[in-house]
């Protein structure tokens, strides 16, 4: 085959990506190498990659390579086609950023006792393992790559394991993904015993009874939700996320959380056909609940890392509220608003990819050169640190769904989804959708609440602490792949139709049909069902917002003073402000902690400090936490005891079992 | 849709962007006329507020020490996204080419930006007011999005567009119909707008009392044109609000065709519409009290079942209609 | 079969050479090389087993099925005896253990390696039977080598339980005898298993169901079966940590080995009666109460080895499971695991033994920040961990894999307590291995001479299965699976 | 079945046989090490003239070879390595009760008669000349077990273990006429290094925790390192 195609250049994507691994090995000598060779490697992978699935995303037709791999009568074999194709330029995209901003970031490491070797083959194996996942063509290199990519991962959380919690974030993180994957293990083994084998043209081809098919459903759907970090299944995801090194943290959030929605999208759209309208209204409640929570959760943190993480449950949730809607309408019977939702979903994906990872990677660049995740120690960190404080701005406008930026589009086309109810027969389901939407609404509107706390505490105001107060500006190579990162999520808010253009070739092959309306009247103009139900042209709304402020700044300011005389701040004639006297994060959040109470496991208190001060002590905690899971840790350790009584330790003791189990045995038989 | 080539929709477009902005500080002062009125004052005179506007440009603006771009940039975004969000909005006629460019949700976008900026403005130079205000109207605004969302949304279904020009056209063509649902929307719509201008009894203009503020908390710092601009944004918001309560649920009147005569009469009907809903927004607050910030969740939760409902009767009673 | 000869004769000349050697140096180097010499032999014979076919004689017999257990063996003792040579020498320097006990061991260590291979490549139960009880005794001496009481106590209890199992299997042994003699041509070879194996369809149901009723539990007290198992912590913790590497990888395999060559008469006997899956039915049991119970015991281990020797138990369990289940891939998956599960768990007693001696016990709460204090003992041990429970590309993985789909085939529901086995196997293991090798250096705990070629050797080879099968291994497991249930996968 | 038809070697061959389960039974009741090693070595001696009985009645020779190996190791060297073990451990005067001896001696018959019930359906297939042997030399070495799980004493374990030898031992004979000569062979080895193993355990397990009571061998249990477990937890 030539090395042009689309599939050979995937490959030699994740081949690059296993190289990079190798080649850490040698920066236990010369660390130099780290940012001479390893990254240089992964960044080539993610160019490749990119290069490699966008052509098959516009290409448009699938194929396949089989490797002498895996089991005898079952090879491993890649098969790019367009939904890969997606998800391969997603990898792509952020994978660049990673590499770029990477060197800088991981210069921090060369001293110290965190072992570099580690950091790069591992972050070169993860990477590697997400292309491979979304390049397998069976269940089995499937499975193999997932858990490729959980493992590495973990050993990435795990990094810096000196700290406890680390560890701990990794053993849960561990445990979860390895029951995730045997959900899914156990879904593809559904599909695979009604077809014959587990190469997905067998699953595609296997016909299931509804019974069965919901079972398969359910369990890919925990399986991928416990990855994607559904609620409930998400408490590993604000653990782990937060405490691996932040281009990881980057990787993990923006990227990997996608893998587990395509592992989704291909298990239920390609693989499992035939669907049902009830699985779209799970999908819907589980993605409203978990957008919401996610979003309240995320404002009561102050730790920046963990913030983002909570908002990576949110975002998910937003993604599958979109499939839940393309379920809901395709188990119906509308074939084109299912694809609506669909391309909302995907268009999704691949924003929250990309503003996630750049807040990532702005969260890494305050932590790297001011030594702080704790918001309420930052403050002021625009003014030195103005490139990192422009490209964060522009996230936190994406991920709050403000026009012109790509998050708003995403948004927009989920909220166009829901409003075609009208077109569904039940009534019960005519009005679950605008409620779901209105949740949706309600997440968005948080979400931005959120973001104006974390700018405005971290960004805005005063520096609260010295370190905060030297921070200085990073490295250029930190700044481009922030920068990268931030000029696609401007690209994609302000050409949707081209995106979606190109989005439309995953349904056209899923589903066997696009968008049609869509971009039919011309690119400027992005109108998902018809011109006359919604239209949207986001290059004019971009054109217009410049009028306006050109409008504002230079019209109106004909005739006035020009000149701005600086003072002190006036705070109603109060004592001139200090750091101390400005809100906190958590003072920001309070109302809302206030109105929502019922929601959140909240210990308030005032203890006695060891320099005999007052403290007020407020620790906001995961209620799902002590609903679910600490019981099944009490079952397990119950059962682990009682268990040990086997093991009396006395011999005859033993031989009575011995005996016993002769004699029941004989009897059974007999 | 709508020929975009057509140079009497852009210029029409343009015409109302300036009737926007020229009429808002007439609305503000019609108000501010009646209320002093009902209070037994004279009250200012309706050129008040344009004064006001004028000498504010004359002078310098003052900034904090701590200030940094973003308080400088965020008047003139705040005002840009407002009046962008109120070309969107038919306000004498439907055949908008802007309202293809931008529907409803895109609309509560621009309204959305706005209000981000303006909390940041508020956040930056780290006075406790500021902060204070960005978390108040943070809350007030996340609690009335989805209430005015689902308000719309009952609207959006019933007309099956999002589009302003073909709701209102919608609501037109299907002729004056009593229907509950859109009732409960005006009514959730109405709080709505209340909290969302920052009007009694949620947020009161007039007073600078600290630990009442909202909206002044946030541009306490603001000075000169700065000042001026907001102001102006906050003016513009109040009358993008009225427009789009009368024109949605009481379009007649407003132009279907581009001609002088129907446009003078959507001329007229609007400024009419105003005037009343002006009067009964002074009614209003000079007979409620201002409320507790705790109590505003309530206030808008009321508002958002009203919507809730709204799109319950929609589902349950028009289906078909 | 002169290869064959060749095999069992050189470790038993190895075992009385040793018994005589003195010098300790000479006696871990010959050691050393009698394995590796019954290595390569092992690895010929293989070779001409490959190419033509089984062959056997009446006394012994090579086919595909113990052929690569007999590779195996052969490969697993080698890499031993590489890393028992500085471990022992540590061992004396602290001085647990005395020179002439050290001759004990070495000539022992052959002595076992003779009866396991003996037991793999005999052609009579009988036989069969004396060559693993003699296991047993070549073994009960290492264990309780450093004659530490709890090291006595271990042996003893290993001796009294394997000592009446294989008590029962012998009675099992008679009556397979005596079934057999009615129907066998010659009386004398009764016990012949090829004999036998033609005539499995005449014997009678009634006596053959009672003889594997006692040979299971006989031999599945050496293969580690709850609730026969209790021996088999005792004895893996107490010995020197070769002992438990070989114990582990070889002799619960060869016991397993024996289980299912019984099975293949018992099923056959019993084709035609009332319930003709019997012996798969309780194979099943055993396995699923012995994963499941082993996973459980994990959680409370304070001993480093005992862990890992509950987790032997634990993937024994499997093993005897994927036979019970049957069918092509349910035995393919269990010879899989056998195969991958001995070369694990062997790598990861080493690097255990290795880990005990950096912090000078066996106890988990004194081993800690191994990654800290010697970067290849706690990697190794991470990684030999992580695919023990089952991670990809790691060959376990594979083999639970394949394990799975047989069961989701047969038994779907089943599947289910499997899962939550493998989940509860996964904490149990983890939330040990976390403290010791991630953290900090803690005090006085210093980096030691290690050997960890034969560990990354085990890991590679592991990680090769995981990433692709070798053709020439498929076809030989495959052929394995033909022999045991008649029919083949590929 | 009816004895009438049995010849009288035969007759003899189940007269032994039943002895040697009374020495069994005895074995279990007897309370002194010495007077149990004597009548273990009888058990031997039955067994070796047992053996001698059916070589003559099925004119198998190579059961005379068996015979005279059993009668050496069973009846003769294994007896007299325990009693000069006995006399070095200084157990001559060693008692030991069994508490609920008459449980005991129920729950020992009633595996009998389990064993009997067992091995019932085999004996149907009349293919055996010497019917219901085999069920006895199975209570035998049920009953060897129990002896093992109620006693606590090393060396009585020891003999029971012997005994269990002995009950298959008996079953090979009565129901095959004995194993092929190699298998016995190797057998008899086995045992012999057995009996020499466990004579060299008594004295570790004498110096360990100078008593040869097995209930106080129990340092390696998990319900010790439950005990642990939990007084961490306290601490923590």
């Amino acid at each position: 085959m030539n090395l042009a195609s689309p599939l050979s250049l995937a490959g030699l994507a994740a081949a690059m990506a296993l190289l990079s691994a190798l080649a850490s090995l040698l920066t236990q000598q010369t660390p130099s190498l780290m940012r001479r060779l390893v990254m240089p490697a992964l960044g080539a992978s993610g160019a490749l990659a990119l290069v490699g699935g966008v052509l098959a995303l516009l290409g448009g037709q699938a194929e396949t390579l089989s490797l002498p791999m895996g089991l005898p009568w079952l090879h491993w074999e890649l098969r790019l086609d367009v939904l890969s194709g997606f998800f391969m330029a997603l990898i792509g995209a952020v994978v660049i950023g990673v590499a770029i901003y990477g060197p800088g970031y991981a210069r921090e490491f060369e001293h110290g006792n965190d072992s570099l070797p580690a950091l790069g083959g591992f972050t070169g194996i993860f990477v590697a393992g997400m292309q491979l996942v979304v390049l397998a063509n069976d269940a089995f290199m499937f499975m193999v790559a997932w858990e490729v990519m959980s493992l590495s991962s973990y050993l990435l959380v795990a990094f810096q394991h000196e700290h406890a919690p680390n560890r701990r974030a990794a053993f849960l993180y561990l445990l979860m993904a390895h029951v995730g994957g045997l959900s899914i293990l156990l879904g593809y083994g559904v599909l695979a015993g009604f077809g014959d084998g587990f190469s997905f043209e067998a699953m595609r081809a296997a016909q299931l009874s509804p019974g069965w098919a919901s079972v398969a459903f359910l369990l890919a759907f925990v399986g991928f939700g416990m990855k994607a970090g559904l609620i409930p299944l998400h408490v590993w995801l604000p653990e782990a996320h937060p405490v691996a090194p932040s281009h990881i943290s980057a990787l993990m959030s923006g990227v990997m959380l996608k893998v587990a929605v395509y592992g989704f999208v291909r298990f239920t759209f390609d693989l499992l056909g035939d669907f049902q309208w009830q699985w779209g209204v799970l999908a819907l409640v589980i993605g409203a609940v978990s957008a919401l929570m996610g979003v309240l959760y995320a404002l009561m943190q102050h730790d920046l890392k963990r913030l983002l993480a909570y908002h990576s449950v949110e975002n998910i949730g937003i993604i599958y509220i979109g499939l839940g809607l393309s379920l809901i309408f395709l188990g119906t019977g509308h074939a084109l608003l299912g694809v609506l939702g669909l391309v909302a979903a995907l268009y999704h994906t691949i924003n929250h990819a990309l503003f996630k990872g750049l807040l990532f990677l702005g969260a890494g660049a305050i932590l790297h050169s001011a030594h702080e995740r704790d918001m309420e120690r930052m403050g002021g960190l625009l003014r030195r640190m103005p490139w990192t404080g422009l490209f964060f701005l522009v996230g936190c406008i994406s991920i709050s769904a403000l026009p012109p930026f790509n998050g708003f589009v995403s948004e927009w086309l989920t909220f166009q989804a829901a409003l075609q109810a009208w077109a569904l027969q039940s009534g019960v389901l005519r009005t679950l959708l605008p409620l779901a939407a209105a949740m949706l609404a309600l997440t968005g509107a948080l979400a931005a609440a959120c973001f104006v706390k974390v700018y405005g505490v971290a960004f805005l105001g005063q520096a609260r602490s010295r370190p905060v107060r030297r921070a200085r500006e990073v490295t250029l190579g930190m700044r481009i792949g922030q920068g990268w990162l931030a000029a696609l999520c401007l690209a994609l808010g302000v050409l949707p139709t081209v995106v979606v253009g190109a989005l439309n070739g995953i349904p056209q092959q899923l589903l066997g049909q696009g968008l049609t309306q869509s971009t039919a009247h011309g690119w400027l103009w992005l109108t998902p069902v018809s011109a006359d139900t919604a239209s949207y042209s986001a290059p004019f709304v971009l054109i217009g917002l410049m009028l306006a402020w050109w409008l504002a700044s230079t019209v109106l300011r004909r005739g006035a003073v020009r000149k701005v005389r600086r003072c002190d701040a006036w705070d109603c004639g109060f004592a001139p402000p200090n750091a101390r006297m400005q809100y906190t994060a958590t003072a920001f959040a309070q109302p809302i902690r206030r109105v929502f109470g019922g929601l959140f496991e909240i210990e308030e208190g005032v203890s006695q400090g060891e320099d005999g001060r007052e403290r007020h002590s407020l620790h906001v905690n995961d209620r799902i936490w002590g609903w679910i899971y600490l019981p099944i840790v009490r079952a397990t350790n119950a059962a682990a005891r009682r268990v040990t009584l086997i093991q009396s330790g006395n011999v005859r003791i033993y031989l009575g079992w011995s005996l016993g189990t002769l004699v029941v045995l004989l009897w059974l038989i007999s | 849709m709508v020929d975009f080539l057509n140079p009497t929709g852009w210029a029409l477009a343009l015409l109302q962007m300036l009737l926007f902005s020229a009429g808002a500080p007439l609305l503000i002062a019609w108000v501010k006329r009646i209320k002093s009125r009902l209070q037994n004052r004279r009250g200012p005179s309706l050129l008040q507020p344009y004064q006001d506007l004028r000498k504010l440009f004359g002078k310098e603006a003052v900034m904090a020490h701590t200030a940094s771009p973003v308080f400088r940039a965020a008047p003139y975004i705040v005002f840009g996204a407002t009046l962008v969000a109120a070309s969107v909005i038919p306000l004498l006629a439907i055949e908008l080419p802007t309202t293809a460019i931008a529907d409803v949700i895109v609309l509560v976008g621009f309204l959305a930006l706005a209000r981000f900026f303006l909390a940041l403005a508020g956040m930056d130079v780290g006075t406790s007011f500021g902060g204070m205000g960005a978390s108040r109207e943070m809350l007030i605004s996340a609690l009335a999005e989805p209430a005015m969302l689902m308000a719309i949304f009952t609207l959006t279904m019933s007309a099956h567009s999002t589009n302003l020009s073909s709701v209102i056209e919608h609501v037109l063509d299907a002729g004056l119909l009593l229907r509950p649902s859109f009732l409960f929307a005006l009514l959730g719509l109405l709080l709505v707008a209340v909290a969302e201008t920052g009007r009694i009894p949620v947020d009161n203009p007039a007073t600078h009392l600290e630990l009442t503020m909202v909206h002044e908390a946030m541009i306490l710092e603001y000075s000169g044109r700065h000042l001026a601009l907001m102001e102006w944004a906050a003016q513009i918001k109040l009358m993008l609000y009225g427009v789009l309560l009368s024109n949605i649920f009481l379009p007649w009147g407003i132009a279907s065709r581009l001609d002088a005569g129907s446009l003078l009469l959507g001329l007229v009907v609007i400024v009419a519409k105003l005037a009343v809903l002006g009067v009964i927004l002074a009614v209003s607050e000079t007979v409620v009290a201002k409320m507790r910030l705790f109590r505003v969740p309530a206030f808008l939760n009321l508002a958002f079942m009203l919507s809730l409902l709204g799109m319950l009767s929609h589902v349950i009673l028009e289906v078909g209609a | 079969m002169n290869e064959l000869y060749l095999i069992l004769a050189l470790p038993a000349i190895g075992a009385v050479v040793l018994g005589l050697v003195r010098n300790l140096r000479m006696a871990s180097w010959i050691n050393l090389g009698v394995s590796a010499a019954t290595f390569v032999v092992s690895v010929m014979l293989a070779l001409r087993v490959l190419e033509q076919g089984p062959m056997h004689s009446d006394k012994l017999l090579v086919d595909p099925f113990n052929i690569y257990l007999l590779v195996l063996t052969s490969f697993i003792g080698l890499t031993t005896a590489i890393f028992s040579r500085p471990y022992m020498e540590h061992v004396c320097h602290t001085g647990q253990c005395s020179p002439q006990r050290m001759r004990l061991y070495h000539s022992m260590f052959q002595a076992f390696m003779f009866t396991m291979l003996l037991a793999l490549s005999t052609n009579n139960l009988g036989i069969l039977w004396v060559a693993v009880e003699g296991a047993t005794l070549a073994t009960v001496l290492l264990v309780s080598l450093y004659r530490t009481p709890e090291a006595i106590e271990a042996a003893w209890k290993y001796f009294i339980l394997c000592g009446v199992g294989i008590a029962q299997a012998l009675f099992g042994t008679v009556l397979l005898y005596f079934a057999a003699q009615h129907v066998v041509p010659n009386a004398e070879d009764g016990l012949n298993w090829l004999v036998l194996y033609q005539h499995a369809g005449e014997l009678s149901p009634t006596v053959m169901g009672l003889a594997f009723v006692f040979l299971l539990v006989g031999y599945g007290t050496k293969v580690g079966l709850v609730p026969l198992h209790q021996w088999l912590p005792d004895a893996h913790s107490e010995g020197p940590t070769p002992m438990s590497a070989v114990l582990s990888g070889l002799l619960l395999n060869v016991a397993l080995y024996a289980v299912v060559r019984i099975k293949m008469l018992t099923d056959g006997a019993l084709a035609t009666s009332g319930h003709p899956h019997m012996a798969g039915y309780l194979l099943m049991g055993f396995g699923l109460t012995s994963f499941l119970v082993a996973g459980l015991f994990l959680h409370r281990q304070r001993d480093i080895k005992r862990l890992f020797s509950y987790s032997s138990i634990e993937h024994m369990g499997l093993a005897t499971f994927g036979f019970g289940i049957g069918g092509p891939l349910g035995t393919f998956a269990a010879l899989l695991h056998m195969l991958v599960h001995s070369i694990t768990k062997s790598s990861i007693f080493i690097t255990v033994g290795h880990a005990s001696h950096i912090a000078g016990t066996q106890a988990i709460d004194h081993i800690r920040g191994l990654i800290r204090t010697q970067p290849s003992v706690g990697w190794g041990l991470l990684f030999g961990v992580a695919a023990i429970a089952g991670f990809p590309p790691f060959g376990v993985f594979t083999s639970e894999f394949l394990l799975l789909s047989a069961t989701i085939q047969s038994w779907p529901w089943l599947t289910v307590s499997l899962l939550t086995g493998l989940v509860i196997a996964l904490a149990g293991l983890f939330r040990h291995l976390h403290p010791m090798v991630y953290g900090a250096v803690p005090e006085g705990q210093t980096a030691v001479k290690v050997n960890m070629i034969p560990v990354a050797i085990h890991l590679l080879l592991v990680l090769w299965i995981g990433l692709a099968i070798p053709a020439f291994l498929a076809n030989w497991l495959d052929q394995a699976v033909q022999l045991i249930t008649g029919e083949g996968l590929l | 079945m009816n004895l009438m038809h049995l010849s009288l070697l035969e007759q003899t061959m189940l007269v032994l046989s039943a002895l040697a389960l009374f020495l069994s039974f005895a074995l279990l009741a007897q309370a002194r090490l010495t007077t149990m090693v004597h009548l273990f070595a009888w058990q031997g001696g039955l067994l070796a003239l047992l053996t001698a009985v059916v070589a003559t009645v099925g004119g198998a020779h190579h059961l005379y070879i068996s015979a005279l190996l059993t009668l050496s190791l069973k009846a003769l060297l294994i007896p007299w390595m325990l009693h000069r073990l006995i006399r070095r451990l200084q157990l001559e005067r060693h008692q030991e009760r069994l508490e609920r001896q008459a449980l005991v001696m129920m729950s020992g018959a009633a595996l009998v008669i389990f064993s009997y019930w067992v091995v019932l359906p085999v004996a149907r297939l009349e293919l055996a000349d010497t019917r219901n042997v085999v069920s006895l030399s199975l209570g035998i070495i049920q009953l060897g077990m129990l002896l093992m799980v109620v006693r606590r004493q090393a060396v009585a374990q020891v003999i029971g273990f012997m005994s269990m030898e002995n009950g298959l031992f008996l079953a090979a004979v009565a129901a095959t006429q004995g194993m092929p000569l190699v298998v016995e062979l190797g057998i008899a080895f086995d045992v012999l290094v057995a009996a020499v193993l466990f004579g060299v355990f008594f004295f570790h397990i004498r110096e360990s925790i100078d008593s040869l009571d097995v209930d106080l061998l129990t340092r390696l249990s998990e319900a010790e390192q439950e005990k642990l477990a939990s007084e961490a937890e306290g601490d923590a």
